[in-house]
């Protein structure tokens, strides 16, 4: 079942390479709603019980105990849901704009290997498996930006493209060590045949010397993907240049593998770095979080805005998931999909503001509400979500990652929750600067088509529908999070 | 004292006379007048039936020659690479102008000489067939490299391969001299005993004797400090041979530095295992960084052929029956990325008549997606990227360096691998970007021997993606070699 | 009909009401979505009623329900539902935020006319006295927050409602971020509450409190600062009072309703709420009443100098909204909760007046250019003084009896409370002051111009009106009450709306009258048991003394405005002269603007422009530069070392071997 | 005499081939002192073989003989090959390919 919801897109994918290049986008939005349909099924389906119900396990290479084996716990499970669900306005966003200017095929193609890759990340459960996707993810995002990504004058952007892989395959190309160190550690403790499997190499456990260095390898790699401030490097220049729909999946969900990572193969196998290690990343995450905030509200460019304000929120994961506490890592997991359902739409709006004012600088716009009342409520709703208003689904796994922060150090929270004022802040000046104040003469403010409601709006639903019952989340998500959690609080 | 004649198996010898005929048979051609078009049909031929010959002795180990050549897995494996190598550069010759002008039965002669060589330094296992098989297959190569009589680099890269070359093979045999005294043996079993009995261990001759010998065959297989030939002889040569040198002199290479360092010279792994592990790191940066802003393809693979080869001696380092067994993957691995990529390079320069410029490629991925994916995958595969099976090659030799407790090479592969993104994705961002101009069409071979090429590069493509994705076949293939050198821990 | 599904429905009608209009907003005739805005608010007040008496039904001490529909976020021990608390307080905060509400519905639909924002203003209006109910209907510390939120994101969208006018929605976004940071003291409250309590529901949290904490125990002070940050941002107290003033670019009925009779009177509900963690922290409620008493002089001073009408107003919400803190600070509920009451009824009742006056001035708001308005505007004329009479606690207004019973009960607690006390009575004579301030410069006198032209033409004039801000043009394509005004004469529905207000702001003061009717202490006296304070009951024979000096300063201090604005006009400008350093402070608001801009809003962007412009270009871009033009220049020495010299190359590998060799010599040997 | 006299000569013979390929920029010279080394590389087998009195050694050195002259007859084939194309027979010269 979950090997068919791992390799739909990418068949799809191939699908689209076969069709004229004008319809390309048919199997790939046929593609995607599948697979959101099979994810829902699976999500439906899963019940924390008994997590072993949709596990799947083949060997792959004996000799060195790697095995092709996917499986979905609490953890995943509406991580998955979410890639499903952010695909299918993109793909819906690109086919609308008929992107991919004479190369439709191969960028359709690429944009469903990317899904596939993703979704391979978050059901992985062994090690070498989860490095291998991890890797792969970028490698399509790598030929989306650099073969389609414009810079603002139009030139193609070779250049910052290739930062950014290079920047990100740094960190994913150690991590493929420490992971293969991991096996023989864990191998090494326990005497047992060498294995990759996580739940295994989570019972092994591995040397609590390995675990140091180890852990700052897993660590700096996840930073690179989320990324978190100082490894903010090469984001900058990748936002400027890439393609709206490939930005809005890449922006909401690959940085989620990175925190993800974090809660699915390092704290569990590495209990006792995690807790020596705790504070410094604590003040990692602050940092990035003020960093984030207060670049965001300097900048001028619609998409820098999104991006910093992501390095922020992403900040705040990471606060939460190394509060090493119970409500702070439910909060986190809570909050990683709550900022996939935001960044999706928020950035197929930018695509919107820029084909109505014809740039996406906040310097020379305004006023788009004035006749456009839908387009701005649909905005409104996004950018109270995005500065976590009480009462939106954001708001709970911040109060909740604040809560479990409170634990462990009461400075580190209220320095947060600058970061949330902060967070208001940008988010209106995004939104006032954008559809209020007077039009200015260059752009015209037009209502929002019907067919680009459809594409935004579903999302915009989720965020409501979990606005007014969070549970629905927090419920299932609740002690696949927690075991992660003990075992690292027993040993404290 | 009477002669007894060492008892030969011929069944084992076999594939070395099919060489041996083809070899005769493309000479006497050579002079056959109009007969001479069926010179290139033979080679493949004779290459074709000892392939064929090997493979029907697989999985046996046995002496041929009493002693002084090893039939067994890890020869069967490296020559059957040999082979398609040789067979695969036989095809690029066809078209190469400078195999026509040199006569090309004699070109193949040479060709098929040098593959002769190979084979038989696979199975060496005695210091003397060691020192001729290592020059049957080097002297060769340096006349082929001076075949290209148009232009004027490649007569100076065959000066410059056969000076440095045979500086080489005296200090190798300088080094052979001083081992041969330690030992008082030539066969590579009696060495082992030789040194293990008696106790000169810390013995400066045998140490200066490995020395010489590590450097004579570090500068075989390209490793820096002695790497310095690589660039300048790779892009003087002709392309064809220059594909059957990057690929094939490694194999052979690898093979003796494998047999001898890890059954003659297996006593004293805990000496020279530092001082190679030196050289993989000194190699694995020079190669990297030489290649980082190369115009020239060609030398920017041989660049890169030095860092893989600072990859592959980790292989020997770890001094593990996993290790060569990774060694044997990753120069399969090697083998299909490279050869892919030169197929590429072949056609472009036979059919568009391009020079060897990176730039030339620009923009063939819109117009022209035959010649395009193979490269991509190439480059993608030299950097270890998934899917490919360069991926799983490297894999293979972090987990026996880290198994082995050389885990901070294992580091530096990764770091190697890192800043090889920066020339090899350069590659396919112009492959893949920006206009080309419309080809010119030079006095190229016939359509149908081009579509050949291009259909090689195709299918090393296909299969460094089917490997990547299943390495199953591939990785039994190579665990031949491993089991092969029996006495290793591991 | 239990009195919960009672008060659930108090909660439907408005978020009905305000869905139904913002999505039949093009299908809805025009006009309509008053009638409904109203009817919604109608029906929850009626609502209202129905709780009421479900509670009455019930025996005193068991006047409390609790219910809850699902449960919102539950991990680990962390357990909050989506439930409502209805006890006295909260019925008694939801009948005068409805009955006002609808009064002031009523109001704005004739008043906002000829909007062209018509059905999105009753829209956001709904929403607002939704979140208000929200807010004051919450059984636990999270709703509470949930509804403190929306309540500061509608009055975000109701000041920026004229988007159009760049200064209303700067005003929004002050507002919005000094709420912002009122909520993030509640949420570190709630935080501090769930860790050491373990629970988030009122009842729960209340009966733990007292076993948990020990008086004055730093961990109950720090949960009462922290609520008390954002009660002071919400009721605009001291130091976050700044963003009151701006609020005013939001038309009249906006102000009226929100910032003076329901979302500034959350922070005193709140301080009433949670009185139990407040009588755990002394130290806490003497701040609030601290702060409570500063915030009323303060204003008081503004109000006095300022010359724009509805800021005047605005301060003086201020200022009575610090006398109710300093009555929740001290102890005095019923006495804060009833003034409350009155004062909502009284200060909608004076916007009410000044949104008549403005349109009669052409949306001109300063109260220098007013002359004469008595004879133009009968009928507002008299709300306006009725507003101010009960305002300025005129002896047997409603003001009188509220504002003196605090006073007495601050008197009585005796000790240092009572120079709260007598900051208290200097404050009410500052208020008689400034109330008929207005009065006296306005009403009486010859007619100006405008108010010439509605009495012989007898219709409102009205010019190209520039925002007096920046000068820039109105937009009346998107509101700015369009072309036509509306007075409270010529439009009966303004007139409904303010009739039964003035009526209330004379009579209302009977229900409290000491020692007769102690109809809200008694009716809120099962909120506040079990508080020793709220036993305390000044004798009868000293709230009558109270009463009355309070009376003699009330009619004082409009004898001394009569003097001022009516028999010698000199006065005033010669005082402005006298006391000019003193004038400059009030006028410009104590400064307090500029200090926050200096202190808080500078550093912080100077903060951003550091990180944008050093920061990210050096370090995140030189860990990824510095590495590429390293590995660039090594790459650069490799390829020179390349000199394509034969013995270049063959002395490096003849040196290379004598290293090899060497090394392995040493090593071994 | 003892070995080590044989294997200094030998020793020597080697340094003055290198040597000689080091200075001497003629390709000629450069492969008579190749031959040198490689002569150096035979009596040094030479003097270990009679050490042992094994037959080996000496079968090597023969061998080895022969493979010098191949390498030297492909070498002056190549100068020949570059005399006849007007390349200047000078190491220092021929630096077409570097970088």
């Amino acid at each position: 079942m979950l090997s068919i919801l791992l390799w739909l897109p990418l068949v799809f994918g191939i699908v689209a390479l076969l069709v004229p290049a004008a319809r390309a986008w048919v199997p790939a939005l046929a593609g995607t709603a599948l697979t959101l349909v099979l994810a829902a099924v699976v999500a439906v389906g899963f019940d924390p019980g008994d997590p072993g119900r949709y596990a799947e396990s083949v060997s792959w290479i004996p000799e060195l105990g790697i095995s092709y084996s996917l499986a979905i716990d609490g953890l995943s499970v509406f991580l998955v849901l979410l890639t499903a669900l952010a695909w299918v306005p993109a793909v819906a966003f690109a086919a609308s704009r008929n992107a991919g200017d004479g190369r439709e095929r191969l960028f359709y193609f690429m944009l469903l290997l990317g899904e596939t890759a993703t979704l391979g990340a978050f059901l992985a459960s062994d090690l070498i498996l989860f490095v291998l996707f991890f890797d792969l993810m970028i490698v399509p995002f790598y030929f989306l930006f650099g073969l389609w990504g414009r810079t603002r004058d139009g030139a193609t952007a070779g250049g910052a493209t290739t930062k950014m892989i290079i920047y990100t395959l740094v960190g994913s190309l150690l991590m493929l060590v420490a992971a293969v160190a991991v096996g023989f550690s864990a191998e090494e403790v326990s005497g047992k045949p060498i294995s990759y499997s996580i739940p295994e190499l989570i019972a092994r456990g591995i040397g609590e010397s390995d675990q140091y260095w180890l852990f700052w390898l897993f660590a700096l790699a996840f930073f690179i993907k989320m990324p978190l401030f100082p490894f903010n490097g090469w984001m900058p220049d990748a936002y400027r240049v890439a393609p709206l729909p490939a930005l809005a999946v890449f922006s909401a969900v690959l940085s989620k593998v990175g925190a993800y990572g974090f809660l699915r193969v390092v704290l569990p196998v590495m209990p006792d770095a995690a807790e020596l290690f705790q504070t410094a990343i604590l003040i990692f995450a602050v940092v990035s979080i003020i960093y984030g905030s207060a670049i965001a509200f300097t900048k001028i460019d619609l998409r820098m805005i999104i991006g910093f304000s992501s390095v922020a929120q992403l900040g705040f994961i990471t606060l939460g998931i190394f509060a090493l506490d119970e409500t702070g890592a439910n909060g986190a997991l809570f909050q990683m999909i709550n900022h996939g359902l935001v960044v999706v739409p928020a950035i197929l709006i930018v695509g919107l503001i820029a084909e109505r004012t014809g740039s996406e600088d906040l310097g020379p716009m305004g006023g788009l509400a004035k006749n456009a009342p839908i387009f701005a409520v649909i905005f409104l709703i996004v950018t109270m979500a995005t500065l976590a208003i009480p009462g939106s689904p954001n708001f709970i796994g911040e109060f909740l990652i604040l809560n479990g922060t409170f634990q462990v150090s009461v400075a580190i929270a209220i320095v947060a929750s600058v970061g949330v004022a902060l967070a208001a802040y940008y988010a209106l000046r995004m939104y006032q600067r954008t559809m209020q104040n007077p039009l200015p003469p260059g752009s015209d403010s037009r209502e929002i088509s019907l067919r680009d409601a459809l594409i935004i709006v579903p999302m915009v639903l989720v965020l409501v529908i979990l606005a007014f019952a969070p549970q629905i989340v927090l419920g299932e998500t609740g002690d696949a999070v927690s075991a992660v959690v003990e075992k690292v609080g027993q040993l404290g | 004292m009477t002669f007894q004649p060492p008892e030969i198996d011929y069944w084992a010898l076999s594939p070395v006379i099919a060489l041996v005929f083809g070899l005769a048979l493309t000479v006497v051609l050579a002079v056959a007048g109009r007969l001479a078009r069926i010179a290139p049909a033979a080679a493949i031929l004779s290459m074709v039936v000892a392939g064929g010959l090997l493979i029907g002795q697989w999985g046996e180990s046995k002496d041929v020659i009493g002693g002084t050549l090893e039939l067994d897995g890890l020869s069967i494996t490296f020559s059957l690479l040999i082979l398609l190598a040789g067979i695969v550069a036989v095809l690029f010759s066809l078209g190469d102008p400078a195999a026509r002008e040199a006569g090309r039965p004699d070109f193949l002669a040479l060709l098929l000489g040098s593959v002769l060589g190979m084979v038989l330094l696979t199975q060496a296992n005695n210091l003397v067939t060691f020192f001729i098989a290592l020059e049957l297959f080097s002297i060769p190569l340096y006349a082929l490299c001076g075949t290209d009589l148009r232009r004027e680099d490649s007569l100076e890269s065959g000066l410059k391969y056969l000076i440095i070359g045979s500086l080489g093979s005296a200090t190798l045999l300088f080094g052979m001299a001083f081992v041969y005294g330690a030992s008082g043996a030539t066969g590579f079993e009696q060495i082992a005993d030789g040194l293990s009995s008696s106790d000169l261990l810390g013995d400066p001759i045998i140490l200066t004797g490995v020395g010489l010998v590590t450097v004579g065959l570090a500068f075989k297989v390209s490793l820096a400090p002695f790497h310095q030939w690589t660039p300048d002889v790779y892009q003087g040569a002709p392309t064809a041979v220059t594909a059957f040198m990057a690929v094939a002199t490694k194999l052979a290479g690898f093979a003796v530095f494998a047999r001898f360092f890890l059954t003659a010279l297996e006593p004293l792994a805990d000496e020279w295992d530092v001082i190679l592990a030196a050289i993989a790191a000194i190699s694995i940066v020079v190669g990297n960084l030489g290649a980082i802003s190369q115009d020239s393809l060609k030398r920017m693979l041989g660049y890169s052929g030095i860092a893989q080869a600072g990859y592959m001696v980790g292989g020997i380092v770890v001094a593990s029956t996993e290790g060569v067994e990774a060694l044997s993957f990753y120069l399969a691995a090697y083998l299909a990325l490279n050869l892919g990529t030169f197929a590429v390079l072949v056609v472009r320069e036979q059919r568009d008549g391009s020079d060897d410029s990176i730039e030339s490629l620009r923009g063939i991925g819109r117009r022209d997606r035959a010649l395009a994916w193979p490269i991509t995958i190439g480059m993608l595969g030299l950097i270890g990227l998934p899917p490919t099976v360069g991926f799983l090659g490297k894999l293979y030799l972090i987990t026996a360096l880290v198994d082995g407790g050389w885990t901070w090479l294992g580091i530096l592969i990764v770091l190697g691998s890192m800043a090889s993104l920066a020339y090899y994705l350069r590659v396919v961002g112009t492959v893949w970007s920006g206009e080309t101009e419309s080809p010119g069409h030079a006095p190229g071979p016939s359509s149908r021997l081009l579509g050949l090429i291009v259909g090689v590069g195709i299918v090393f493509a296909v299969l460094s993606i089917g490997f990547g994705i299943l390495p199953d076949p591939l990785y039994d293939f190579a665990a031949q070699a491993g089991e092969a050198i029996g006495s290793l821990p591991g | 009909m239990t009195t919960a599904s009672w008060a659930w429905l108090v909660l439907l009608f408005p978020l009905l009401g305000s869905m139904v209009i913002a999505f039949g907003f093009r299908r809805l005739p025009d006009r309509t979505a008053g009638i409904i805005g109203s009817t919604a608010i109608g029906l929850a007040f009626i609502a209202g009623i129905g709780t009421l008496l479900g509670l009455l039904s019930e025996p005193s001490e068991s006047r409390h329900v609790a219910s809850s529909l699902w449960e919102y976020a539950g991990v680990g021990d962390l357990r909050v539902d989506l439930g409502i608390f209805v006890d006295p307080l909260a019925v008694f905060m939801v009948l005068v935020v409805t009955g006002v509400s609808f009064l002031i519905h009523v109001y704005s639909t004739a008043y906002m006319e000829s909007d062209q924002g018509y059905s999105r203003f009753f829209s956001y209006l709904n929403f607002f006295v939704f979140s208000m109910l929200l807010l004051v209907l919450a059984g636990n510390f999270v709703l509470l927050i949930i509804g403190w939120a929306f309540v500061g994101f509608a009055s975000y969208a109701l000041i920026s409602f004229w988007y159009r006018r760049t200064t209303a929605t700067a005003a929004g976004m002050k507002a919005f971020v000094i709420n912002v940071v009122g909520d993030i003291g509640l949420v570190l409250a709630a935080i501090l509450i769930f860790r050491e309590l373990g629970v988030l529901d009122y009842e729960a949290v209340f009966d733990a409190a007292p076993k948990v904490f020990s008086t004055d125990q730093w961990t109950v002070v720090a949960i009462c600062l922290l609520l008390l940050v954002g009660a002071f941002a919400k009721s605009a107290q001291l130091p976050f009072h700044t963003w009151l003033a701006d609020a005013m670019e939001g038309p009249t009925p906006v102000s009226s309703l929100i910032h003076a009779a329901t979302m500034v009177t959350a922070g005193v509900y709140l301080v009433a709420r949670t009185w139990p963690l407040f009588e755990l922290a002394p130290a806490a409620a003497n701040v609030a009443a601290i702060v409570g008493v500063v915030t009323l002089l303060v204003a008081g001073t503004i109000a006095l100098v300022v010359t724009d009408l509805k800021r005047i107003i605005a301060y003086s919400t201020m200022s009575q909204i610090g006398y109710m803190f300093l009555a929740v600070g001290i102890g005095a509920y019923s006495a804060g909760m009833f003034h409350l009451m009155t004062h909502a009824f009284f200060k909608a009742l004076l916007f009410m007046a000044a949104g008549s006056i403005i349109a009669v001035m052409a949306n001109d708001q300063n109260i220098d250019r007013m002359r004469g308005l008595g004879k133009a505007l009968p009928f507002t004329a008299a709300m306006l003084v009725i507003g101010s009479l009960a305002l300025s606690g005129f002896p047997f207004t409603s003001g009188w009896f509220s504002k003196d019973e605090i006073l007495d009960f601050a008197l009585y607690r005796g000790g240092w409370y009572t120079i709260l006390a007598i900051a208290g009575y200097v404050g009410a004579f500052m208020t008689a002051l400034y109330a008929f301030r207005i009065v006296f410069r306005i009403l009486p006198g010859r007619p100006c111009p405008e108010a010439e032209e509605l009495i012989e033409t007898g219709h409102v004039a009205h010019g190209e009106a520039v925002n007096p801000a920046n000068g820039q043009p109105e937009d009346y394509e998107v509101g700015y009450p369009g072309k036509e005004h509306h007075i409270a004469e010529q439009s009966p529905g303004m007139r409904f709306g303010m009739l039964p207000l003035g009526v209330l702001a004379l009579i209302a003061g009977f229900l409290q009258v000491p020692g007769v009717t102690e109809v809200v202490t008694k009716f809120l006296e099962p909120t506040f048991e079990g508080s020793s304070l709220a036993a305390i009951h000044p004798p009868v024979s000293k709230a009558w003394l109270g009463l009355l000096n309070g009376g003699v300063i009330a009619v004082v201090g409009i004898a001394f405005a009569w003097v001022f604005w009516v028999r010698r006009p000199a006065i005033p400008g010669s005082l402005r002269q006298k006391f000019h350093p003193l004038y400059e402070l009030f006028v410009h608001k104590w400064y307090f603007d500029e200090l926050i801009h200096a202190v808080i809003v500078r550093p912080v962007l100077a903060f951003g422009d550091f990180c944008n412009r050093v920061v990210e270009p050096f370090v995140v871009g030189g860990i990824v530069t510095g590495t590429t033009s390293l590995v660039r220049s090594a790459g650069a020495l490799v390829r020179d070392l390349q000199s394509g010299m034969i013995r270049a190359y063959a002395s490096l590998m003849v040196v290379g071997a004598i290293a090899v060799v060497l090394f392995l010599l040493l090593r071994g040997g | 005499m003892s070995i080590e006299w044989y294997l200094v000569l030998a020793a020597l013979l080697f340094a003055i081939g290198a040597g000689g390929i080091l200075v001497r920029r003629n390709p000629v010279v450069i492969l008579l002192c190749l031959e040198l080394m490689l002569s150096a590389g035979a009596l040094a087998i030479l003097s270990f073989s009679r050490m042992l009195g094994d037959g080996d050694g000496q079968v090597f050195v023969l061998i080895v003989l022969v493979v010098a002259a191949c390498e030297v007859v492909v070498g002056l084939g190549l100068v020949v090959a570059m005399f006849r194309r007007r390349i200047p027979l000078d190491v220092d010269e021929t630096t077409e390919l570097r970088g």
